[in-house]
C-alpha cells in the first residue's frame, strides 16, 4: 500500500504522520509537496495536522486551494482513503469535502491533552479495528476545533452513522461533542485528535496504531476484491 | 560622494555637525563619553547614520557593556563544548554523532507592553538564534514572572503571555515541554519572559554566523522590513517601557517563521553558505556588523536592494528596523542560483544586497552614494566595557524579619502553600502550549525535567529552566549557585546527565552600584556552581534595567540546563509508582526556613538568608542518585525545592493518588516552628527516591560510603499523606484533598480572564 | 444617519445604541494575516487586490440617554478594554436600534 | 457616499477602488470572543453592554473601471476565499480612492 501525506506551508505534524504510519504499517509513506496535484499512485491520502498558511483568515481556508487539492478530491472521489488530521479536517470542512466547520475552541484557549474518545462508528474503513463503544486515549492539540455545523447536519451525519468519534467528555464546545465525521461513502475522516501521537508506548497511548491499521486491512481486502473482481487467483484468503 | 576626510553625505537629515553641535547622538543612545569615543575611532565627525550604528551597537542590549567583565568569567570549556558563548547558540555534543545546539533570551520590556506580541517575538527570536546553527528546533522552554495574581493587570499579562508562546511555538510546530512561572509582587510593574530553545544537529555539521569568504555575496531572506521595531534595542535599555515611544511593538509571525525555518535548514543543507545570522535586536545593523566581526572582514551593503514593507524608507530605517521574521546569509560565490530555487520554493524573498570585503569596514551605499563608512572593530570589538561601581548592601536585605507563630494546624499550612500559584500546578500554562508535536516528546511538562527523543531515537535530551529570584535577592553569590545546582538536580532526577547550560541575567538598573553587586555576585556564584557540577556556559543573554518606578526586581538570574539519556531505562518519574516502596531522603537534613517561600508569605516579605547550599555535597548527591538511576534501583525521583521537603512530598503524591508515611525528622520535634522548619525549609542537595523496599539497606550504606547523608522517611502506600516525626502524626492529609487543592489553584484564580472556565479535571 | 428614537416612558427615558467599532493594527504595525490573505488572492487570480488588512469589527449594544452619552460610554470601552492603544486604532459609528428591529449581521 | 474618480487617462481608465468588508458570524453560531468580551465589559463596570458580538474586517483595494465591476470582484472574493458561508455572512462598502489620499485605519 502506498500512502501520501501532503505537506503545505506551515504544516507541522507531516513528518510525525510519515514516521507514524511507516512504523505501524511497513508501508511506502511518501511525503508529498502540496504543489503536487496528480495523487494517482497512492491508495491513501493523509492531510496532516499543523497551521497551514498559518490558519490565517480561518483554519485551512487559503489550503483548500492547493493543487494538491485537486488529487484529493480525485481520489475521494475514486473511493480511496483521504484522512484528514486537525488543521487537515479544518482542510476538508473548508473545501466542502466533509460538512461543517471548525471554530474557536468554546474556552478561546488552545489545548493540549490526552482526550478520551468514544468510537461511534467502528464500522468504517478507519476504525474497524476498535470495538464499538470502546473508548479510547488520543491526544488533543489545537485552538480551533470546536465542531460546527446546522443541526440539519448534525441530524443527518447522526442517522447516516457519519460521527466516527465523539469526545468522552466536552474539551472544546463541539456540537454534540463530535470529534470525527465520515463523508457519505465513508471514505474520506477528519478528526481533530492526532492518531499519529499514539503510536508507540512512550507515547502514553498506542490506541492511534489500529486507526492506520484498519486503512490497510480496508486497503488489503478492496485490492482482493479487486483481483478476484479480474479474475485473478491466491491472496483470497486475506480479507 | 565619499570623501577620503569628511563624513559620507547623506541626503537630508542633520549633518555631522548638527549632530555634534545639538548632541543629537544623545537621542541615539549615545553618552557624550561615547560620542568622543566615536569621534576618536572615526578620527572624524560621524553622520548621523553612523552614529545611529554606534548608538544601537553600543547599547547595554547589544554590547553587554555593563556585564561583559563579569561575563568574562564564566566557566566556558569542556571535552562536552563544541560551540562556546559568542555565537548565536551554544552547542554541546550528545554522543552518538549528536549535538544539540540552545540557549535562553528575554523578552521582558516588550512583554510589559504587548504581552502577547512580545512574548511571541520572543520565541520566534530564539527559535531563529537555535536554527541558524543548523540545528531544527526540538523543544522550547519558558521561563515566566508575573507579579501577584489578585491584581488585574497581573492576570492579563500572564493570560496574554503564556497565550503568545504558544501563539508562536504551537504555529510553528516546536513543543513547549517545560518551563516555570513564578509570581511575586517584584514583577508587578516589570514582568519576566525568558524563551529558550534547543536543537538538534549532527556534530560535524555546525554553521556559524561568520561573514567570510572576499567578494561572497550577502542576502536577506524572509520577511520585508518595515518600520517596525526601530530602537527596540535602545528601548529594552530606556528606564520605563511604558512611556517609551508604543510604535516600537512588533508583531510576530509563526507562519512567515515556519517557512524561513524550514528554507535555512534546506538551504545550509545544500552546503553552500558561508553563516547566517537572524536579524534580532537592531536589525541588519548588528547582524551584518556581528558576522563580519567574527570573520575578521568587512561588508559592504547597497541598502536600496532591501526589500521594503513601505515607501520612503531611509537608510536610518533601514537599518535599524527590527522586522521579524528575517535573515542574513552569505553564500559561496556561485550558490546564488541554489539559493533562489530553495527560497522561491518557500515563498520567500532573497535579495543580494551586498557582499564580504577584506578590508574590516561596514561600508553602506544608497542609490549609489556612501552614506556611512564605519570599522567593524570599533562598532562591535572596541564598544565600551564598563567596570560599573558595585556596593553590598550594609546588611544583608533579609536579615532580622521576624518569623511570626506558625499556624496551628500545619495541614492547613501545607494546603496553603500548595495553592500558592509557584507551587500550585501548572496545567493551565502548559495546556495552552502543543506540548507533543514532533511526536518525539518522551517527558512532558510537568515533570522535574522535560526529555526528548532525538532523531535516530537512540538517546535523549534532557531540559530544565530554573531560577529563583528570592534567593538571588537574599543573597546573590548563593541564589546564583543554586540556581544552577537545581537545574542540574532537576536534569539527574528525570534520568539525564547534565552537561552545559544557557543562562539570562534579568537584573535591575546596572547604573546603581547595589544592583552591579548583585551582577556580581550572581555570576561569580553561577559559575562557582559551574565549575563544582561540570556544566560550562554556552550561550545565554543578559537583561538589564528591568526596574519601574525607580523599583528593581528580584535579581533573577534563570538558568536552562540540558542534559543527555543516553538509555531510555534511565527516564525516571517524579512520582510515587508502587505501594511498598522505601521513600529516602538523600542529602543533607535542614530545618532553617532561610528563603522559604514559607516564611515570605507569613512575614510578608523576603526573609533570612538564602538556603543552604554545600557545592561539594550537591555533586555528590547528583552523582549518588544518578548512579543509582543507571543502575536501575530508583522508581521515582523528585527534588526538594521551593516548598520544602512537604510539598515535594505531596508532588509525588499526587499524580498516581499514591499515599505516603513519612517522619520528616528522625527525632521528636515539640516546637511549632522547628517542625514548620522541618516540613517548609528549602535547603537545598536534597533529593527524594522511591525504591524497592528491600534495596534500602543497602543504598543507605553506598550513600554513607559516598559521603553522603541518607535516611529513609518512610514508605507508599494508602491514600492519605501522612507527616511527623517518630512519635506523632504534624499533619495528615486525604489525597483528593490536596489534589484538589493543587490542581485548582491556577485555574480558579485565572477563571474570570477565561471566555468559559473549563472542567478542572 | 444616527436616528434617535424616544421610548414611550417619557423624559430620563433611555434609548438602545448599537454600536459597531472597527479595530485596526495601526498602519506602522505589520500585519501578517493581511499579507497572508493578499497572497492568496493574487494565487487566486485577483491580482487587482492589494494593500489588504485585516482588522476586527465588534457590535454591541449599549444604554443611554443621548448620542453623546453613548459615544461617550463606546469611547471609553475602546480605549480600555476592546483596542490595544499600543498597537491598535478604533472607529465606531452609533446606531440607534428601533424596538424589536433585528440588527444588521 | 460612493465618489468615482476619472483618472486623467480618458476611457479604459480604472479607478482604485477601496473594499472595506465585514464577516460575522452567522446569529446561530456561538461567539465565545463576543461572550468573553461583554463579560469583560461587566466586570469592569459597564454594565450597560449587551449583545456583543466580535467579526473580522478586511480593507482592501482593487482596480476596476466601474463601480459595479469593483463590486463584482468583491462579491466573488468573498464567496470563494473571505467568508465561509457554514457559518459566516459578510457585507460590504465600496470607495474610491482619491489618488494619494490616506485611508482611514
Ligand atoms: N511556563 C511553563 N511552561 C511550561 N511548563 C511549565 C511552565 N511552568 C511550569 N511548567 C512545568 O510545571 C512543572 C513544575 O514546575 P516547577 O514548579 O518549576 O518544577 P520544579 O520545582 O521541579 O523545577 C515542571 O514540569 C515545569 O516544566
Ligand atoms: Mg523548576
Amino acid at each position: 500500500m502506498k500512502w501520501a501525506v501532503i505537506e503545505f506551508p506551515g504544516s507541522n505534524c507531516d513528518r510525525d504522520a510519515v514516521q507514524a504510519i511507516a512504523a505501524v504499517t511497513g508501508d511506502v509513506v511518501d511525503l508529498v509537496w502540496h504543489q503536487e496535484a496528480a495523487l494517482d499512485p497512492y491508495d491513501a491520502i493523509v492531510l496532516p495536522g499543523g497551521f497551514s498558511y498559518g490558519d490565517y483568515l480561518r483554519c485551512g481556508a487559503i489550503a483548500r486551494f492547493s493543487p494538491a487539492l485537486a488529487g484529493v478530491r480525485a481520489a475521494a472521489a475514486a473511493g480511496k482513503l483521504v484522512l484528514g488530521i486537525c488543521n487537515g479536517f479544518q482542510i476538508l470542512t473548508e473545501s466542502g469535502l466533509l460538512p461543517g466547520a471548525l471554530l474557536r475552541n468554546r474556552q478561546l484557549q488552545f489545548r493540549c491533552e490526552v482526550a478520551e474518545l468514544e468510537v461511534v462508528q467502528p464500522d468504517s474503513p478507519f476504525t474497524a479495528l476498535y470495538q464499538p463503544g470502546e473508548v479510547i486515549r488520543i491526544p488533543i492539540a489545537h485552538g480551533e476545533g470546536r465542531y460546527y455545523a446546522p443541526p440539519a447536519t448534525l441530524d443527518e451525519l447522526e442517522q447516516g452513522g457519519r460521527v466516527a468519534f465523539r469526545y468522552a467528555r466536552d474539551v472544546n464546545g463541539s456540537e454534540r461533542r463530535i470529534a470525527g465525521v465520515l463523508n457519505p461513502r465513508g471514505n474520506v475522516l477528519g478528526l481533530m485528535p492526532h492518531p499519529e501521537r499514539a503510536v508507540f508506548d512512550w507515547m502514553g497511548s498506542i490506541d492511534g496504531v489500529r486507526l492506520f491499521q484498519s486503512m490497510r486491512a480496508f486497503w488489503q481486502r478492496q485490492s482482493v476484491a479487486a483481483v478476484s473482481a479480474s479474475g485473478g487467483s491466491g491472496q483470497r484468503g486475506l480479507g | 560622494m565619499q570623501t577620503n576626510h569628511g563624513a559620507p553625505v547623506t541626503a537630508q537629515g542633520p549633518t555631522p555637525e548638527e549632530v555634534q553641535a545639538r548632541r543629537l547622538y544623545r537621542e541615539l543612545g549615545l553618552t557624550d563619553d561615547e560620542y568622543d569615543r566615536v569621534v576618536a575611532a572615526l578620527g572624524r565627525l560621524p553622520n548621523f547614520l553612523e552614529a545611529g550604528l554606534f548608538g544601537v551597537l553600543w547599547s547595554e542590549h547589544c554590547s553587554y557593556k555593563s556585564s561583559r567583565v563579569h561575563l568574562a568569567t564564566f566557566p566556558t570549556r569542556g571535552p562536552q563544548v563544541l560551540q562556546g558563548p559568542g555565537e548565536n547558540a551554544g552547542v554541546v555534543d550528545v554522543g552518538g554523532g549528536w549535538a544539540v545546539a540552545f540557549k535562553i533570551e528575554s523578552h521582558n520590556h516588550p512583554s510589559a507592553v504587548e504581552p502577547y506580541q512580545g512574548a511571541a517575538t520572543g520565541v520566534g527570536g530564539i527559535l531563529r538564534d537555535v536554527f541558524t546553527m543548523g540545528a531544527r528546533p526540538i523543544a522550547l522552554l519558558n521561563s515566566l514572572r508575573f507579579g501577584d495574581l489578585s491584581d488585574e493587570h497581573t492576570r492579563y499579562l500572564f493570560a496574554q503571555v503564556v497565550a503568545g508562546i504558544g501563539g508562536y511555538g504551537n504555529c510553528i510546530g516546536v513543543p513547549t515541554v517545560g518551563g516555570e512561572t513564578v509570581f511575586d509582587p517584584v514583577y508587578t510593574r516589570n514582568p519576566l519572559v525568558n524563551a529558550m530553545c534547543v536543537g538538534v544537529l549532527r556534530a560535524d555539521r555546525i554553521v556559524r554566523g561568520v561573514a567570510a569568504g572576499t567578494g561572497n555575496p550577502v542576502f536577506v531572506m524572509g520577511a520585508r522590513t518595515g518600520r517596525d521595531g526601530i530602537h527596540g534595542a535602545t528601548f529594552a535599555s530606556a528606564q520605563d517601557p511604558q512611556a517609551k515611544e508604543r510604535s516600537a511593538v512588533q508583531v510576530g509571525d509563526p507562519f512567515f517563521g515556519k517557512l524561513l525555518l524550514e528554507a535555512t535548514l534546506e538551504l545550509l543543507a545544500e552546503g553552500r553558505v558561508v553563516g547566517v545570522q537572524d536579524m534580532g535586536a537592531a536589525g541588519l545593523t548588528s547582524s551584518a556588523a556581528e558576522m563580519a566581526s567574527r570573520a575578521g572582514g568587512g561588508m559592504e551593503l547597497f541598502l536600496e536592494r532591501v526589500p521594503v514593507r513601505e515607501a520612503g524608507m531611509t537608510p536610518y530605517e533601514i537599518m535599524l528596523s527590527e522586522s521579524q521574521e528575517r535573515m542574513l546569509v552569505v553564500v559561496e560565490r556561485g550558490g546564488e542560483a541554489a539559493a533562489r530555487a530553495v527560497a522561491r520554493k518557500w515563498g520567500l524573498d532573497l535579495a543580494e544586497i551586498g557582499r564580504v570585503t577584506d578590508d574590516g569596514c561596514l561600508r553602506l551605499w544608497f542609490h549609489g552614494e556612501q552614506v556611512a563608512d564605519v570599522p567593524v572593530r570599533a562598532l562591535v570589538d572596541e564598544a565600551p566595557r564598563y567596570q560599573r561601581p558595585q556596593q553590598p548592601p550594609v546588611q544583608p536585605p533579609g536579615a532580622g524579619v521576624p518569623l511570626p507563630p506558625p499556624e496551628a494546624d500545619l495541614g492547613e499550612a501545607l494546603l496553603n502553600l500548595l495553592s500558592h500559584p509557584n507551587l500550585a500546578d501548572k496545567r493551565w500554562v502548559y495546556r495552552q502550549y502543543d506540548w507533543s508535536v514532533r511526536a518525539a516528546t518522551y517527558v512532558g511538562p510537568g515533570a522535574d525535567a522535560a526529555v526528548v527523543r532525538l532523531p535516530d531515537g537512540s538517546r535523549g535530551v534532557a531540559m530544565s529552566a530554573d531560577g529563583n529570584g528570592r534567593y538571588t535577592y537574599l543573597n546573590p553569590r548563593r541564589g546564583g549557585a543554586i540556581a544552577v545546582a537545581e537545574a542540574a538536580r532537576n536534569v539527574v532526577c528525570a534520568g539525564g546527565k547534565p552537561l552545559a547550560l544557557t543562562n539570562c541575567l534579568n537584573f535591575g538598573n546596572p547604573e546603581k552600584p547595589a544592583v552591579m553587586y548583585q551582577l556580581a555576585e550572581a555570576i561569580a556564584g553561577m559559575s562557582e556552581a559551574c565549575l563544582a557540577l561540570a556544566t560550562p556556559v554556552v550561550s545565554g543573554n543578559v537583561s538589564l534595567y528591568n526596574e519601574s518606578g525607580g523599583m528593581d526586581i528580584y535579581p533573577t538570574p534563570v538558568v536552562g540546563m540540558v542534559g543527555v539519556v543516553e538509555d531510555w531505562a534511565h527516564v525516571t518519574p517524579n512520582a510515587f509508582r508502587q505501594a511498598g516502596s522505601a521513600v529516602l531522603l538523600v542529602g543533607p537534613e535542614d530545618p532553617a526556613l532561610d528563603g522559604s517561600l514559607y516564611w515570605q508569605l507569613r512575614a510578608g516579605r523576603a526573609a533570612g538568608d538564602a538556603p543552604s547550599l554545600d557545592l561539594t555535597m550537591e555533586r555528590r548527591v547528583q552523582d549518588l542518585v544518578r548512579s543509582w538511576i543507571v543502575e536501575g534501583r530508583v522508581r521515582a525521583a523528585h527534588d526538594v525545592s521551593e516548598g520544602g521537603l512537604a510539598v515535594a512530598l505531596a508532588e509525588m503524591c499526587i499524580p498516581m493518588g499514591m499515599g505516603v508515611r513519612a517522619q520528616v525528622a528522625a527525632a521528636p520535634v515539640a516546637d511549632g516552628v522547628a517542625r514548620a522548619g522541618w516540613l517548609f525549609g528549602e535547603g537545598q542537595s536534597r533529593i527524594l527516591v522511591e525504591v524497592e523496599q528491600a534495596a534500602a539497606a543497602e543504598l543507605l550504606a553506598a550513600a554513607a560510603a559516598a559521603g553522603v547523608p541518607a535516611r529513609v522517611l518512610g514508605s507508599t502506600g494508602g491514600d492519605r499523606l501522612w507527616l511527623g516525626d517518630s512519635t506523632q502524626a504534624w499533619l495528615d492529609i486525604p489525597l483528593p484533598r490536596l489534589a484538589d487543592t493543587w490542581r485548582k489553584a491556577l485555574p480558579q484564580r485565572m477563571r474570570r480572564e477565561e471566555g468559559e472556565a473549563d472542567a478542572v479535571s | 444617519m444616527n436616528q434617535v428614537l424616544q421610548t414611550a416612558n417619557g423624559t430620563g427615558a433611555q434609548t438602545v445604541w448599537t454600536a459597531l467599532v472597527q479595530v485596526w493594527l495601526k498602519p506602522s504595525v505589520f500585519d501578517p494575516q493581511g499579507r497572508a490573505v493578499e497572497e492568496a488572492l493574487h494565487t487566486l487570480g485577483y491580482a487587482a487586490a492589494a494593500q489588504v488588512r485585516v482588522g476586527k469589527c465588534m457590535q454591541l449594544q449599549v444604554r443611554a440617554a443621548r448620542e453623546e452619552e453613548a459615544a461617550d460610554l463606546v469611547r471609553q470601552m475602546c480605549d480600555q478594554v476592546l483596542c490595544n492603544p499600543v498597537m491598535e486604532t478604533y472607529t465606531f459609528t452609533l446606531r440607534a436600534k428601533a424596538d424589536g428591529a433585528e440588527d444588521a449581521p
